[in-house]
This record gives structure tokens, C-alpha cells and sequence, in this order.
């Protein structure tokens, strides 16, 4: 009854927007729109339970005076400093030190995070190089085409012979093999929403078989 | 406080920018830092946006200001399976937090079902007929996305071992699975790099130069 | 012998090259001409294509981290349609900054025409949810956004009196990261019939060469 | 605003009727008009068509009874034959007339109606999804029905799965533990419940060889359902006591913050084997990487299609697209969800049976299979 109830509510609501794609009438999208923001709103209520966990494991370690207790100093006072203004909001929005912080502060290390990623696709391309079978000179070769197709010193080198090469690598071969993917990635996906919706698969209602 | 005539916010910015470029040489507490700092931060912030954006227009001031009007009073539903959520932390209750998890992965894998079927088979599968009558090289380029199709959908079969015919044909499948994910790669690594050129365009133009040029 | 010590040296090494490459044309800038590509093209003629008065929504799915990429795509495409004076809804829905871009980059490109806040233009801000606000658009965009980013409530503003959902909306455009833009094509796109436009970040830009195959794209966005 | 637009238009439109008219252009471009309810729609809206000439504007007039006061509603080039008139109230009758601004005059057309607005309870132009929905169902459940009567089905070995065990093996041989990325979106996404149900394989290895796992998180949601599953797995595998809840550990909501974490655990925890499985963004190949650096075997699984390439070339081993969701449905091991892999092979063949035979008639000239296919 405990893993009946949750399944057959799975089923119920999993089946209203399917049903709700196929008829137009108000009564069903009305119904389809309020389920949409609801929806909306338990996801919100579910960040504390996150938080939570993250507060109490920093605040041990600082209790313990594990290694590294400091670190969990910073990142205690990061997030209330944060989430203080946050929640007080401003007269128009945002509180103002939220934006600043968020500018001076969240946003650069967003940012670099992500530039680091130069620095490994530079690694991981040249790792290739050492690759010894088939496919990954393939893989190679086409990254190399499209690469110096796509930058003007790339044509400058080859007198603009390699664009039309890139250009058609990207139209041809790659709009296709993409096609095969997306295709048989969405059969895999539906027919896993499918077992879901019928409670063939339900790992993700967790432990107890009560 | 402006030191060297630079904000203190263009300082706090290039100090983090470069704490977390310092992971490139090796891990070291200038990292460790910015990592902690980042964690906590980004999680308030979000907790601001989500209170800000969702919870105060979407439930709390409609609540709030016309709780029987606009069938506002409906939005206690969310609220509920919102709060039956924390309820796994109560043995005797655990199970109703399933109610609000079935409640909310039964609606998406319903929507995103469609989704799939829908806005990615039946289109991708629509554009994959293409002529062939044309003549010239067109024509060509054709057959070559037809086989890419097929030979990608077969390597994806899973009812029969590739051996055979079979095999050969995923065997071109995965030859155009390559080409593809090369030419993705190739085509990313510029952009890649205009990240970071972003980057060390602001620790140079916006926080070493006016520091030079006083 | 040589060669193979070659291809394992220290990948530190690389990083440094990599750093030098990029810090050269920062520090000596170098000039490059700049060819726009035919997706591109396609964009700008359908913003041509656009009357005065017809309204386009502008979603800027990005955060702070995609900012290089995409901050110099979201400026011409707002300069291009405030010249066509073209009316824009501005929403963001990636969770990340997407707001506070959206925040700043409105106000800068905005305060270089003249324009009335809630009739020309209007941004709507963040909503939660991903897809689900995408969908709840096509029915009414006033319920998913009661107030605007700057908590006034929508009621009442002409914009968005105007432009009750999709049905009203010419062209969206969105300046996405990840998987929102496959969002707005096979959601937005495939179910409610309206154009859509990805200015994407390269790394997506292989997939969408397929969706633009199939006529669910216009374009993919300035590189 | 709408009625100064209206002016404007109004404007342009009697001087490009001037124009017209001076050209020697006369009668009316338009006739014929007919108003029907737009079908398969919600309601509230009418479709007007006629059968008209020429790039001549006209204007599309409403009232509410025939020979009531009739109002301007907007413009239509005349050869474009239709318009859709919409917001108006269902269950009222409107009735709609054309009007050609000809110089100084407008001329006026017949009056047609009365139409009323009604929503409706299907959406024609989408039978063939319907037809491809039913299609799967009935196979799926066809499928696990002959399965769970004991039928055997044939699935080929997926490669990359005979590696998850060998990972855990060597995880245990080196004594060091294991870190399981799940991904970062939340559960509305299916592939995150795919890799919660490779995790479940995973943690119930690692419960046997008494190998420590970790699995950090970025949602919320994934991580209460995380836990439970991780429990779950010790609980079937007899080690409910191994289970710690330090297992499974909240980082932060932000993308790269999460990236900048689990590297730092990476490199200063060195865990032997890395999984990445579920839905994955730029934050790819910065966990790829870093794994990479200090010599765990990785095995990943994304359908994020443009990831893959990072995932291939940093990755020991990398589920392909659909090769992630028969993974999570081949561990098991359980034939009922063999059943489906079966079911969306078929399905497969059935598409390429479709668009080749759609190719093939094509090249005869007939547009029939791609019309079949039209959605929206």
C-alpha cells in the first residue's frame, strides 16, 4: 500500500499530460496549466533539503576542528551572507549588495570555472594524438578540419579551402550521425518514461518494499 | 575604498579569478578558498532567486492577498506535497514523501514523453526523407545522410549480435558517430578558448592596465 | 624515441601554451576579418521580415559563465529589434544569473533608444521550472509571470495585455546554454507552432544543426 | 499604443489603395468569404477564408449581429485567402464581412456567419503521434508480458557494462573508494532516474566487495532520492550496517560550483573509479578531465548529445545515448525490463522500414510519407 499508492499516482499523473497533449478542450489544459506551476513550487520547497545537509556536515567539521575546518568557516559565512540578502529582497527586486556580490563575486567565478575548460579541451585533444586505433584518428582528423575551417587563420593557411570542407562535415556527416542519435535516444527515453509510467521501473521511489 | 584608483570590487574579482586558475598548476589553499566561497554563495544565491522569483510571486503574495480569489486557495496543494517532502526524515510518515516525489516525476516523464516522441522522432524522422531524383551532387550528399541515419540506428539496435552484415553496417555507424563527435570537438575548441580570453581580457584591460597607467 | 616522450610530457606544459595563445592577442590585439554564417543570415532576414508593433520574446538562458559568447549576440539582436521597433518580452528561465544578465544587458542596450518601459519592452525576470513555465506560456504568459522583474505586477501593463501567449508572439529568441534551447525548439517550437531562434554557445551548435535541418530552428546564432 | 498602430495602418493602408486604385485596379479582390470555427483548437477562435487576387490589403471586419455595427479587427493580403480571428467568447455569434478601402470609398463585401468559437476535444493534426504513443505502449507492455511469462529475450552485451564491474573490482583492489556523479538535473529528467538505477547496481557491488562510494550532489530532489537508493541497494545485499549516510553528500545548486567541488574531491581524495552518468552540460569535461589527471578509470553515460565528444575522448568507457537507458534496464538483469529494450527496437525498425519506403516513393514523386509524418 505504501508503494501502491505512490504508483498508482505516478500512473494517474504521469498519464494527464500525455492525455492533455492529444485534446485541446479547456476543462484539460486549464487543469495541465495549474499542475505546471504547482510543479514549479514543490521543486523550490525541495532546496532546504539540500541545504540542510550541507549546513550540518560544514558545521561537524568545524565542531571537530577537522582538517580543513576553516574552508567550511568561509563557506558557511559565503552562503548565509548570500541567502541573507537574497531573501530580504529590495524595493525594486534584488537587494543591491545581492547584485553586487552576485557582479564582483559569484559571476567571475562562474566564469572562470568554465574558461578552464580552454585548458582541457587543449589536454584532451592532444591526448588524442597518442590514440592508436581507427576511430579516433577519424575523431581526429574531422576535429582538425572543422577547427581550422572555422577560424580565419585556419583559412588563411589554406587559402579558404578548408571552410567548405567544415561547413560540409557539419551539414552532412554530423547532421546525421546527430539525427541517428537523437532518434534513438528519444526511443530510449520513452521507453523508460513508459516503464516509469506504468511502475515497471521504480528504483527511484527509494528503500523498504513497504 | 578604491586602492590604486581600482574598485574594490574589480579586486575581489581578478583575487578570485586567479585562485581558481591556480587549480591548473596544482591544488593549493588559494583554491581552496574560492571553492568553499564559491559553494556557499551560489547556493544562496539561489536560495534569493528561487524565494525572490517563485516562492513570493508564484505562492506567498497570491496566498497572501486573495487567498479565495483566482482560486488562489488551490496553491495550498503544491504546498502540501512541498512540505511532505521533509516528511522522509519521520519514520512512521517516511512514505508519504513519495507521494509528492510520484506526484512530481510522474508529471515530467508524462510531459517530456511527448516531448520525445513527438518533437524529436516524428520531425527528425520526417526530415531524414530526402530526394534523390535531384541529380548532381545534391543527390550525393543525400545518400550520404541516409546511410549516416540507418548506420547509426543500427549500431543502436540491440535485438541481434553485430556480426555479419550487420556488424559491418554499425561498423560504418560508429565511423560516422566518430566523425561526428570530432567535428563537435573541433568546433568547440575556439569557443573554448574565447572563454578564457574573456577571462584574461578583464584581469589585464580592466584590473593591470589602469593599475600601469595610474 | 624523441617523438614518444613527446606525447607524454607534463600536461602543465600544454596548459601553459594554451595561456600564452590566449593572453598574445589580449595584450597585441590583432585584427581578423569576421564572416557572418548563413544561420545567421536567416536570423536577420527574419527580423527584417518583422513589422513594427509585432512582438518577439527574448530569453536569455545563459549564465555568467557564457557571457563572452553570448553577451555580443544578445546586444545586436536587441539593437536590431528596438531599431525595427519591435515590441520585446524579456524572460529568463536558465536558473543561473540568467536574470542578472538579463537585468543588466536590458538597461544598456535599452537606455541607447527611447523607449517606454511596459509598452516597447518589458522584462519579466526568472521563472523556476525549466519547461514548465516554457509550456505554461502557451496558454497565458500573464499567470506565469503575475510581476515583472522588478516585482510590479504585470496587470495592466500594455505589453503584456497585448500579448496574451505564443499565439501573439512573432519570433522567440533565446541565448542559451545547455539543453535550453533544445527546450524551446522541440517544446515551444513543435507544439505551439511559433519560430524560434537559438543563439547558442558553440558547443551546442553540431546538435542543432539537425533541428535546423528539420525547420524546427532558424538560425543558430552569431560565432 | 494598439489604436495609434491601428491609425497608422489605416493610414498606410487607404494610400496604398490609393496607389492601387490609380493604377486602374478596380473591384472587389475578394469574395467568397466563409467563417468556420478553428478546428482542433481550445476555443476562442474563428477561421475566416475566401477566394481572393492580388497583394490588394483588406480589411477584416466583426459585429455581432448581421446588420449590427461592424468593426475593423485587422488586414489580409487578398490572395492569402485566410485569417484566424482570435480571443473572442465561445458560444456567441459573430458574423464577419470584408472591406476594400478603394480611394476616397471602401468598398464592402457580403456578410458571412453567423460562426461561434468552440473548444474542441482532439487535435486532428496530431493523430500520427497518437498513432506512435499507442504504438509504443502496446509494444512495451506486449513485450514485459511475454517476459514475465518466461519467454527469453535476446539483448546483445552492451559494452561498458562488463566494465562497471571490473571498476568496482578495481576500486576494491586499491582499497580507495568510488565517486558516482549522477549528473546534474533534477528528477524530472529521465535520464537522472536512469542513472539512479545504475547507481543501485553499482552500491550493491560495493556493498558485497565492502568498497567505499560516494556520490555527491547537485539537486536537491536527485539527493534524497540518491540516499534512499544507495540504502536500498546495502539493505538488498545484506550489509545494512556498511551504509553510511555520509555516502551521499549535498554540494551546491550552481553548475560550476558543483564542478569546482567534485574536482577538489577528486584530487585530493584520488578515488580509484569515476562514474558519470545522467545529464551532464559544460561541467563534462572539467570532471572528465580531472578524472583523467590522476589515472581513475572512468565510465560514462550521457544522452547530452553534444558531451558525448568529451566523454569519448577523456572516458574509459561511454554509454552512447540510448545505450544509457539500456544499461539501467540491462543490469537489472530483470527480463520485464528486457521486455522494453525489445519494444523501442522494433519501433526503431519500424521508423527505418517508414523512411526508407517514404525515400523510395518520393523518388516515384509522391510527397505521401513525409505528409503522413507532418506534425506540429
Amino acid at each position: 500500500m505504501r508503494r501502491t499508492i505512490p504508483l498508482i499516482l505516478t500512473f494517474c499523473v504521469g498519464m494527464y499530460p500525455i492525455f492533455a497533449f492529444f485534446v485541446p478542450h479547456r476543462v484539460v489544459t486549464n487543469i495541465n496549466q495549474n499542475l505546471d506551476t504547482y510543479l514549479v513550487i514543490v521543486a523550490a520547497f525541495a532546496l532546504p533539503l539540500g541545504v540542510v545537509n550541507l549546513v550540518m556536515s560544514n558545521i561537524n567539521k568545524i565542531k571537530k576542528k577537522d582538517k580543513g575546518w576553516f574552508y567550511s568557516v568561509v563557506l558557511i559565512a559565503g552562503l548565509c551572507l548570500m541567502a541573507f540578502y537574497g531573501i530580504m529582497g529590495g524595493d525594486q527586486g534584488f537587494h543591491a549588495h545581492f547584485q553586487w556580490m552576485f557582479e564582483n563575486a559569484v559571476s567571475p567565478l562562474q566564469a572562470t570555472m568554465f574558461s578552464l575548460l580552454a585548458f582541457y579541451v587543449a589536454s584532451a585533444a592532444y591526448r588524442a594524438f597518442r590514440a592508436r586505433n581507427v576511430e579516433a584518428t577519424v575523431l581526429l582528423i574531422a576535429a582538425i578540419v572543422v577547427m581550422l575551417g572555422r577560424i580565419p587563420i585556419g583559412d588563411m593557411i589554406t587559402g579558404g579551402r578548408l571552410t567548405p570542407i567544415s561547413e560540409w562535415l557539419m551539414t552532412k556527416p554530423n547532421a546525421a550521425a546527430q539525427r541517428g542519435i537523437i532518434i534513438g535516444a528519444a526511443l530510449g527515453a520513452a521507453s523508460m518514461q513508459i516503464r516509469v509510467i506504468l511502475g515497471i521501473e521504480q528504483t527511484y521511489l527509494g528503500s523498504g518494499k513497504d | 575604498m578604491a586602492p590604486f584608483g581600482i574598485p574594490i570590487g574589480v579586486w575581489i574579482n581578478a583575487f578570485l579569478t586567479i585562485c581558481i586558475l591556480s587549480f591548473l598548476y596544482k591544488d593549493n589553499p588559494f583554491f581552496r578558498f574560492a571553492e568553499s566561497l564559491f559553494a556557499g554563495m551560489s547556493l544562496g544565491y539561489y536560495i534569493g532567486i528561487v524565494t525572490e522569483n517563485t516562492l513570493k510571486p508564484n505562492l506567498f503574495r497570491p496566498m497572501i492577498n486573495d487567498f479565495w480569489g483566482n482560486h488562489n486557495f488551490l496553491l495550498v496543494i503544491p504546498m502540501i506535497l512541498g512540505v511532505m517532502l521533509y516528511f522522509r526524515y519521520i519514520r512512521k510518515i517516511a512514505w508519504l514523501a513519495r507521494i509528492a516525489l510520484a506526484v512530481y516525476i510522474g508529471y515530467y516523464v508524462g510531459v517530456y514523453l511527448m516531448q520525445k516522441l513527438h518533437g524529436d522522432i516524428l520531425f527528425q524522422a520526417r526530415d531524414t526523407i530526402v530526394p534523390l531524383t535531384m541529380g548532381g551532387i545534391e543527390a550525393v550528399w543525400n545518400v550520404v545522410i541516409i546511410v549516416g541515419v540507418f548506420s547509426v540506428l543500427v549500431y543502436f539496435y540491440f535485438s541481434a549480435e553485430h556480426k555479419g552484415a550487420l556488424g559491418r553496417v554499425s561498423r560504418v555507424g560508429i565511423w560516422f558517430l566518430m566523425i561526428s563527435f570530432g567535428a563537435s570537438f573541433g568546433y568547440t575548441i575556439m569557443a573554448r578558448i574565447s572563454l578564457l580570453m574573456g577571462r584574461f581580457s578583464f584581469l589585464v584591460n580592466t584590473w593591470v592596465r589602469p593599475m600601469i597607467s595610474g | 624515441m624523441k617523438i614518444q616522450k613527446l606525447l607524454y610530457i607534463d600536461r602543465r606544459i600544454i596548459y601553459l601554451l594554451v595561456a600564452i595563445g590566449a593572453l598574445i592577442p589580449i595584450i597585441r590585439p590583432i585584427g581578423l576579418p569576421v564572416v557572418p554564417s548563413a544561420p545567421v543570415q536567416g536570423l536577420f532576414e527574419r527580423v527584417e521580415e518583422l513589422e513594427p508593433g509585432d512582438a518577439v520574446m527574448l530569453s536569455f538562458d545563459y549564465g555568467p559563465s557564457s557571457e563572452p559568447e553570448l553577451n555580443p549576440m544578445s546586444a545586436a539582436i536587441m539593437r536590431h529589434l528596438f531599431m525595427r521597433e519591435v515590441r520585446v518580452m524579456v524572460v529568463a528561465i536558465f536558473p543561473l544569473g540568467g536574470v542578472q544578465i538579463a537585468i543588466r544587458e536590458v538597461a544598456r542596450i535599452t537606455s541607447e533608444f527611447d523607449l517606454e518601459y511596459g509598452v516597447d519592452y518589458v522584462n519579466l525576470g526568472y521563472k523556476d521550472g525549466g519547461q514548465a513555465p516554457m509550456k505554461a506560456m502557451g496558454v497565458s504568459i500573464q499567470d506565469v509571470f503575475p510581476a515583472d522583474v522588478e516585482t510590479t505586477p504585470t496587470e495592466g501593463m500594455p505589453i503584456v495585455e497585448d500579448v496574451r501567449n505564443y499565439g501573439d508572439i512573432e519570433v522567440v529568441i533565446t541565448l542559451a546554454t545547455g539543453i535550453i534551447g533544445e527546450w524551446w525548439a522541440n517544446l515551444v517550437n513543435a507544439q505551439f507552432g511559433v519560430d524560434v531562434a537559438v543563439g547558442c554557445t558553440a558547443v551546442s551548435a553540431p546538435k542543432y544543426y539537425a533541428y535546423l535541418r528539420s525547420g524546427q530552428m532558424i538560425q543558430r546564432g552569431l560565432q | 499604443m494598439r489604436t495609434s498602430c491601428l491609425v497608422i495602418i489605416s493610414i498606410v493602408l487607404v494610400l496604398a489603395a490609393g496607389g492601387a486604385w490609380s493604377q486602374g485596379m478596380s473591384g472587389f479582390p475578394a469574395t467568397e468569404l466563409r467563417a468556420v470555427d478553428t478546428p482542433s483548437d481550445g476555443g476562442g477562435s474563428i477561421d475566416l477564408e475566401w477566394e481572393g487576387e492580388g497583394l490588394q490589403f483588406v480589411l477584416i471586419m466583426r459585429a455581432t449581429s448581421p446588420g449590427g455595427e461592424f468593426e475593423t479587427i485587422g488586414d489580409a493580403i487578398a490572395s492569402d485567402g485566410s485569417y484566424t480571428d482570435m480571443r473572442l467568447d465561445d458560444q456567441t455569434d459573430y458574423y464577419y464581412r470584408l472591406a476594400y478601402p478603394a480611394g476616397e470609398d471602401t468598398l464592402l463585401g457580403a456578410v458571412a456567419g453567423p460562426a461561434q468559437s468552440k473548444t474542441n476535444w482532439f487535435r486532428s493534426y496530431r493523430k500520427n503521434a497518437l498513432v506512435l504513443t499507442a504504438l509504443m505502449f502496446i509494444l512495451v507492455i506486449s513485450y514485459v508480458t511475454q517476459a514475465r511469462k518466461g519467454k527469453r529475450l535476446f539483448i546483445r552485451r552492451i559494452s561498458g557494462l562488463s566494465a562497471i564491474d571490473e571498476a568496482v573490482g578495481r576500486a576494491t583492489e586499491m582499497g580507495r573508494k568510488i565517486l558516482y556523479i549522477p549528473g546534474i538535473l533534477s528528477l524530472s529528467e529521465i535520464q537522472t532516474i536512469a542513472s539512479l538505477s545504475i547507481l543501485q547496481h553499482v552500491s550493491k557491488l560495493t556493498a558485497v566487495y565492502g568498497t567505499d562510494i560516494e556520490v555527491p550532489n547537485k539537486d536537491p530532489l536527485v539527493f534524497s532520492a540518491a540516499r534512499e537508493t544507495v540504502k536500498q541497494a546495502y539493505m538488498e545485499a545484506g550489509r545494512p550496517d556498511q551504509f553510511k549516510e555520509e555516502m551521499v553528500t549535498y554540494l551546491t545548486y550552481d553548475q560550476f560550483a558543483y564542478a569546482a567541488s567534485v574536482t577538489a574531491k577528486m584530487v585530493r581524495e584520488r578515488p580509484a573509479t569515476n562514474f558519470l552518468i545522467g545529464s551532464f552540460f559544460a561541467e563534462s569535461l572539467i570532471l572528465a578531465e580531472t578524472g583523467q589527471s590522476i589515472g581513475a578509470i572512468q565510465i560514462a553515460g550521457t544522452a547530452d548529445i553534444p558531451q558525448l565528444p568529451f566523454f569519448v575522448t577523456a572516458c574509459d568507457y561511454t554509454l552512447l545515448g540510448e545505450e544509457l537507458y539500456a544499461a539501467s534496464a540491462y543490469l537489472s538483469k530483470e527480463p520485464v525490463l528486457l521486455g522494453s529494450i525489445k519494444a523501442q527496437d522494433v519501433v526503431k525498425a519500424i521508423i527505418m522500414v517508414t523512411v526508407g519506403a517514404g525515400i523510395v516513393i518520393l523518388a516515384f514523386g509522391s510527397n505521401i510519407v513525409r505528409d503522413v509524418l507532418f506534425t506540429r
